[in-house]
């Protein structure tokens, strides 16, 4: 019999519900956005497929009212999560004036949103890393009690802004969860060609920090890393270093072939490990979640994302005007 | 004389140079087996092999750096930034580093490396990749600057920056890759780095410019011929340190000067072909010199309203032309 | 009202700052404990403790991304680079993020963070401790670069700059640190980012300059008062983005503009400012727009002769203001 | 009876003597720096004291005729042990035109000459680490089999390029040895406040190389390490971290006063460990230095160090025409 493993965690079963609801709705956005990219519609798609449980999992161990988010192109499970919703996700990707990220001034993937604690991100990866750390300094210095999560992949965990970023935290003991989204790629490159070390984990050691790997692909076994960390840094016992392994179901972006350098074969196997399955299946087998409710959440995601589409697509583009605006205050 | 456009020219000077020299070699992000994202290392990787068309970590200042070490060593490193913007966490290593490594040995020691990288805007980039970065560096001597427009001075200048003893940083505009054809002959040939090249002989007006917007200047100055207008355009090709003694000769030429970037203007490289001017051949002057530029904000947005509003075009710089032959 | 030195006025506003506003707080190498290498933070740490004047790992892109990061969530960091020749480890988190955030973000998030750093030459600071960097930034649209040249300047805009809703870099000259003394209010008082200032009314030759270099023209000027030779000087105080306004009313007063910078000359401050009056008073200019700065070497030099050879100094400035009256 | 450990590291009496011989000569040079200084006939000092036992132990490791070292500017037993001459540090700190370093263009301690493989390096810290790297992968292009050696303070291990050049070795297993001389200090700042890690060699892990903290104040333990460094590396095995405890005996240099930061007793609890005594007792207790052999060094090298104070300080500054020569290739 199937264990239960999320109430172990402390998770109610429409917790563990909403976290499915999530990835699948991250993963059919994510869908989605290919088909709109093919027949011309948006210009460019950078996936989040593959790690949906990472992303979804270690937003839930958070507390989504109060803690920050520093994520990177891939998270759309995280944002989501944190309360971006999926039309204002199209927005972004169809480049309109409303899209709340950015106006339609940054490329789809770059989040941002104060309201919800989602900070503004760019595209020379790990630069968000500094970041996470400055504003769980700022929350230290103010006696407050959130933490903040930065996600980031494992070719960017060689960037000096990762070792800068760590060591600030772990000398000041911050409340920062650094979390590496491994996907084994780094576009072309394969992790060994990345990393000389065996797990990105082993970095914490070097920065006073706890340090783990955990499979990325079980939504449970992040959310449990991510709550310990998040629990030990709201104590004021400082960061960790959470690493998650997963593999990226699709090329880079849409600009990219990924058959020059992997073979299918390889994606294929990825994809029996595919957590939207192993996910759904894990509750099926403990009754929480049936056909019907499936079918059901199917349906509902599908007209979700249809309005979405068609609002986005039909939006406006920010008038040229505005290009000139909010370089500085006004 | 075989047709190309401007990428195939970098790989075609890059793959003679590995051959003709053995301490030439290539080091980047996804630069082996991928053969670059836009694919200018096509083919270095099946020919010369892994240990030199080398897949580093994501990690710019390790491959300026590491190129670097290699170069005072005595080899001839290509790196390359994936893309321009990337270019800024090496900024310590280009300008502490490679600008300074002869200077400050007193010549004992030397850096000449190459680090390429696709710069500019136009292709939906948004801001983190469509940047103008030149004028970062261009007040860092010990440093060269290539900003090549055609294939033919791809070829010449990028074997020549490959040649050269110091630090070069060749910047390639990526909207030309594909867009941008022209004829480049198939034996070794080399253009001297640090000289501008005449692109248009014309009595009126003079553009100064470099990269892509050398071509919006030569589309407006073919329209305007038939308006009776003569353009005169003016190519840098090196933004740094500036061929000063062409840049005067273009200007006093015509006496009504129009300076072109794509970069925002404040700060930008035309300022100081400008001040040259202004300090030189004043008197020359039948008009103020003009500056046609981007727009002061960070950088170009994704949008497609707002990236056309930002980018310059054939039309924008014909309007410009006309304006300053109507002075 | 109080004279003090230069550095002491960085001190005050700091500490002023500090008072006025909880938001505010110091990072970097050696601030607190140590009071800064320079003291600049000197008391700093005594009066507001270890969490407001933070002591850093040595990692210039943690201190600048770090504050960043505090900047976004709402406080007022003032982050130090022990010398702006170290900043470059910086330059991908204050141009790729600081600049940016406001912008591409469509005005939802802010950066109002600050960052010193001493610059300049003439201490025996060889190469890498006496560098002009601020024409590394000054293309950048979404930063401020201040270079004050007086304590009553470094005390006004210090203060704006904390208090500004976007990033500031502000660049002190080390070697005016404790060479410069002034009059400086004890009250609280800002002065306005992006303005010039007429440091001394003349009517014969303009100079604009910024930094030390203004008080090497103020001397000129004394001097040459005496000769029949009246000199404008014209501070920039903000070198970026340049106050257009009062450069073209300050060329356009006297037909004879002399600029100068500390910087080498090719892509400097200058050479925007010369680009500007080019482009809008051309007909009201009398001479060539001069430029007097350093030379084309990638750094200034230890041994004394070299060092000498290098700085402007006020009999250099003297002699171009001549040279250019007697155009 | 004391243990002969330089034996066992197949090092003789001779060269035991000569790695104290450098040491000493290292000490004597900085201390007639200070007293330069403190005349006002040299405008800036920076100490190797203190360090002395482990750079010239790691020199000594090192096939000197050939492997390239990365000195940083604490490094002047480094320099002379790879044949540096005490003139030419003169030179240099005198900021005269024939200084092999520099020509009197940088400050004091910025190393650098071609012939002796002494790579040239700047201010800013932590640079030189991918220099060592590039060098070491030009080596292994050319198959050649020397290996580099870059040494860098533990505040500085906390930068970027340590990171990222570290990582770069690491995946290409290119023989490089990084060598962290912890001095407990960056400036005002402790260890403590630099790092969160217990060791700086507990980060080797996270680059897949071991790492090893031996006492810097034992030259032969450093010897040992190196060699073992050295020995893997030219085996193809790739690169190692070795850290070097010591004590900064001096102020940061000529311009810091260090009481504003730390006490009195604590240094001079610190001199108690001084390597110059401790390795003086050893080859004392050997046999190996006498009383006798003993003064004629002191004699030997304060001349040497006469000699070259006069001679520096006579030679002629540059020329100021010089001033423009060497920017780019003539
Ligand atoms: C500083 C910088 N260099 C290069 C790039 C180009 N780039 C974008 S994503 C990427 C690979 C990132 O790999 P990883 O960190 O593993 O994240 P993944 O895409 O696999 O999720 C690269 C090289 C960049 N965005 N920023
Ligand atoms: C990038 C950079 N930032 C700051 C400095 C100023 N600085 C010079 S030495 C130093 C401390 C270095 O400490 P450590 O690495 O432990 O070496 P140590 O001096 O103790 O031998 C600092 C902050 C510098 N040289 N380079
Ligand atoms: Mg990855
Ligand atoms: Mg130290």
């Amino acid at each position: 019999m199937t264990e239960n493993r999320h109430e172990a965690l402390g998770l109610s079963d429409d917790q563990a519900l909403d976290i499915y609801r999530t990835m699948l709705l991250a993963r059919r956005i994510d869908e989605r956005l290919w088909l709109l990219n093919r027949s011309g519609k948006i210009p460019f798609v950078i996936s989040c497929q593959g790690q949906e449980a990472a992303q979804v999992g270690a937003a839930f161990a958070l507390d989504r009212d109060k803690d920050y988010v520093l994520p990177y192109y891939r998270d759309l499970g995280v944002v989501l999560a944190f309360g971006m919703t999926p039309l204002e996700l199209m927005l972004s990707n169809f480049a309109k004036a409303e899209d709340p990220n950015s106006g339609g001034r940054q490329m789809p993937g770059h989040f941002g949103q104060k309201k919800n604690r989602i900070v503004t991100g760019s595209s020379p990866v790990t630069t968000q890393v500094p970041h996470a750390v400055g504003i769980a300094l700022a929350g230290k210095m103010e006696k407050k009690d959130f933490v903040s999560l930065v996600t980031f992949g494992e070719g960017s965990s060689n960037q000096g802004d990762f070792h800068e970023g760590a060591n600030f935290a772990g000398v000041q003991k911050l409340p920062v969860i650094f979390m590496v989204e491994n996907n084994q790629y780094a576009i072309s490159m394969p992790a060994s060609k990345q990393l000389a070390c065996e797990k990105v984990s082993d970095r914490a050691i070097g920065y006073g920090m706890p340090g783990i790997t955990v499979d990325g692909n079980d939504p449970l076994a992040v959310y449990q890393a991510v709550k310990e960390a998040a629990d030990r840094a709201r104590r004021g016992e400082g960061p960790s270093l959470v690493e998650t392994i997963s593999y990226r179901l699709t090329p880079h972006s849409s600009d990219d072939d990924d058959r020059s350098y992997r073979s299918k074969e390889e994606v294929e196997t990825a994809k029996q490990k595919d957590s939207i399955k192993s996910f759904s299946t894990y509750l099926r087998e403990l009754g929480v979640l049936t056909e019907e409710i499936e079918d059901k959440l199917d349906q509902e995601i599908r007209k979700i994302i249809d309005d979405a589409t068609d609002y986005a697509e039909k939006a406006a583009y920010a008038d040229p005007d505005t290009l000139f605006k909010h370089v500085y205050a006004e | 004389m075989p047709v190309m456009n401007y990428i195939q020219a970098v790989t075609q000077a890059l793959k003679e140079e590995m051959t003709r020299d053995e301490k030439v070699f290539v080091l980047g992000e996804d630069v082996g087996v991928r053969g670059g994202v836009f694919r200018a290392t096509d083919g270095l990787y099946e020919q010369f092999g892994e240990a030199r068309v080398l897949d580093t970590p994501l990690a710019e200042s390790a491959i300026a750096g590491v190129g670097i070490g290699a170069a005072m060593y005595g080899m001839r490193p290509v790196a390359e930034m994936q893309f321009v913007d990337f270019i800024l966490p090496a900024v310590n290593q280009i300008i502490s580093e490679a600008a300074k490594i002869r200077y400050r040995s007193n010549n004992d020691w030397s850096c000449p490396i190459t680090i390429r990288a696709p710069y500019g805007g136009g292709v939906h980039g948004a801001l983190y990749h469509s940047q103008s970065l030149e004028s970062i560096f261009a007040n860092q001597p010990g440093l060269k600057i290539v900003m090549p427009s055609t294939p033919y001075d791809v070829k010449g200048l990028l074997k020549a920056a490959i040649r050269d003893d110091d630090p070069v940083l060749f910047f390639e505009h990526k909207r030309a890759y594909r867009l941008i054809k022209g004829e480049v002959p198939t034996e070794d040939y080399t253009l001297p780095i640090g000289k501008a090249d005449i692109k248009r002989e014309g009595s009126d007006i003079t553009v100064i410019t470099y990269g892509l917007c050398v071509h919006f200047a030569l589309q407006a100055a073919e329209k305007l011929e038939a308006e009776g207008i003569s353009t005169h355009v003016l190519d840098l090709r090196t933004v740094y340190p500036l061929d000063e003694e062409a840049i005067i000769e273009a200007a006093s030429k015509t006496g009504k000067v129009l300076l072109i970037t794509e970069d925002n203007k404040e700060g930008s490289i035309i300022g100081q072909v400008s001040a040259i001017i202004a300090e030189n051949c004043l008197f020359d002057l039948d008009a103020p010199i003009k500056r046609l530029a981007g727009p002061e904000v960070p950088s170009m947005p994704y949008a497609p309203t707002l990236e056309k509003e930002f980018m310059l075009n054939p039309d924008k710089v014909e309007r410009a032309i006309r304006e300053l032959a109507e002075f």
